[in-house]
């Protein structure tokens, strides 16, 4: 049968369609439905006797065939829709969707030309980086003059002159049990681990520090954090422990 | 200051280099020049190369310029370079061409028209940068819209989208 | 076959499209000529491109010949691949004159200054060139000391770190 030639190679059944169509130099406009019915669903079977899957749009598109090849049977009147309407025709929905996707399938043609063409040219590869190095890099203090560095030391300066006093009139107050919540809810936030140092403020009071390592001992007796280090004298890492110990509340 | 001459010489090195299609008002922001003069000396210094016994050629893609070999020479740049990544297959082609005319477009619009699914093309053509997500249709579900990218104009060799083929109903024969 | 025009056209595309300098042996085996053939040739392509007004240029490098743009031209090139050159923060700059005013200064002490940290402002600044290490303090944990660079007194175009413009309201230390 003649028709095992490339099955696979349609790619949907209006593919199919058109090919059995352009083959025959067929009117598109105009297609003998019963003859390309009978074509289509013979390469439907050729495809099942070589146990190819058929895709379910290639069945659809069959008994679509079918319908209107029923349709086409009936005498015309009764197609023929409500007084003031032109009877339809009932092709004429396939074949406007034979005509749209025609002109994407003949396009194509050019594309691939096109595509290829691009194929046989190459871009020079560049080396921005190479080009670079070989360059003084550029000069970060363009806008920048020795006054404007004193301004802003003096900036500096003054900003760090105000608040300090009033951080020494505070009196801390931690306790373990708020800087248990604290080192629970800041891991939360930090599932990839902290350092101790990261769990204090830059600069903070003995007493804090005492404390905050107090809870993170209490902790760890719960067994609510875990604590690694990977290699000896590395960092240590403190996370969220996810897997146990979370039943037990925290009492201070 | 440039000379006449120096300023082709710099849009030549600037074409060289660029690892993308440049504009004009890209060239003009690096040289300190009006567009129009850029204009000139590139279609000059393009007139020089492209019609003259080199092997390289300015080409005009993608909304911007680039230099490239001349296609005439690809044999032999072949065998020196990593070769290009293969051409794309009939489907994909064809959903290209269908989302580069009907853009924006959902992927229900696409399968209506090639009559099949098309998710792993797009998923092709989405992986090589062809096309992108240019939105969503304010319809109920609100389906991704489809568009192509500038590497898509510049893999066909397109300065621009009206430089698209026509699409003719009758075969192209 | 190639004339003899397409042949120079086929070692200019080569040049062109090479990632690395190729040798005139490698140039040979692609075109499937002899080296002597090949290096005539190159000659002759290397005077075309180093004698006239282009802004590229054919360099003999590391035992191969490579296409590069010609160095007068690498300001244009450089504003390419250098769209805006990053200026420094407002943090960098305020770390920097801290540094710049009491060097050698360490890391805690910046801070104490600052009231922040400032490790990814140092790296930064270590990065940019703008300040080094220059020894470590002889207190407990032996802290790296920083100051600033030559190339900081270049950029700001002064001859030493006395020309820095005095704090005469200096706080006492």
């Amino acid at each position: 049968m003649s028709y095992k030639i490339k099955l696979d190679g349609f790619e949907g059944p209006l593919d199919l369609l058109l090919h059995l169509i352009e083959k025959q130099e067929l009117d598109i406009n105009d297609i003998p439905i019963a003859q390309i019915t009978e074509q289509y669903l013979a390469y439907l079977q050729a495809m099942e006797q070589l146990d190819l899957s058929i895709a379910s749009e290639f069945l659809v598109m069959g008994a679509t065939l079918l319908s209107i090849k029923a349709k086409m049977l009936l005498p015309r009147p009764s197609i023929q829709a409500e007084e003031g309407e032109e009877p339809v025709d009932p092709r004429e929905e396939l074949i406007v969707k034979l005509l749209e996707y025609q002109k994407y399938k003949n396009v194509v043609k050019e594309l691939k030309e096109k595509e290829l063409a691009q194929h046989q040219v190459f871009n020079h590869p560049f080396n921005f980086n190479g080009f670079l190095a070989d360059l003084k890099p550029p000069n970060p203090l363009n806008n920048v003059s020795p006054w404007d560095l004193l301004a802003v030391y003096k900036q500096a300066l003054e900003a760090a002159a105000v608040p300090e006093p009033i951080h020494e009139i505070t009196q801390e107050t931690v306790t373990v049990g708020t800087q248990m919540d604290y080192i629970l809810e800041t891991l939360y936030h930090n599932p990839d681990g902290l350092e101790f140092s990261h769990l204090l403020p830059d600069r903070t009071s003995t007493t804090r520090i005492v404390v905050t390592f107090l809870a993170l001992l209490e902790l760890l007796r719960l067994s609510r954090i875990e604590v690694y280090q990977q290699t000896s004298f590395g960092r240590i890492l403190i996370f969220l422990n996810n897997a146990g110990g979370g039943q037990e509340n925290v009492v201070c | 200051m440039l000379f006449a001459d120096n300023l082709k010489a710099t849009i030549e090195c600037i074409l060289f280099a660029a690892p993308e299609p440049i504009t004009v008002k890209e060239m003009a922001a690096i040289m300190e020049l009006h567009v129009e003069e850029v204009e000139e000396l590139l279609a000059e210094l393009t007139h020089d190369y492209n019609d003259t016994a080199r092997g390289l050629q300015i080409q005009a893609v993608a909304g911007g310029y680039k230099m490239t070999t001349k296609p005439a020479f690809a044999p032999y740049v072949e065998k020196l370079c990593r070769p290009k990544s293969n051409p794309l297959s009939k489907p994909a082609l064809e959903t290209l061409a269908i989302i580069a005319y009907r853009q924006p477009v959902t992927r229900a619009e696409i399968e209506a028209i090639r009559g099949v699914k098309v998710d792993h093309l797009l998923t092709n053509l989405l992986e090589r940068n062809l096309i992108q997500e240019v939105g969503r249709k304010e319809t109920p579900g609100r389906p991704i819209l489809y568009g192509t990218t500038k590497e898509f104009l510049e893999y066909l060799g397109l300065y621009s989208l009206k430089d698209l083929p026509p699409l003719e109903t009758s075969p192209a024969e």
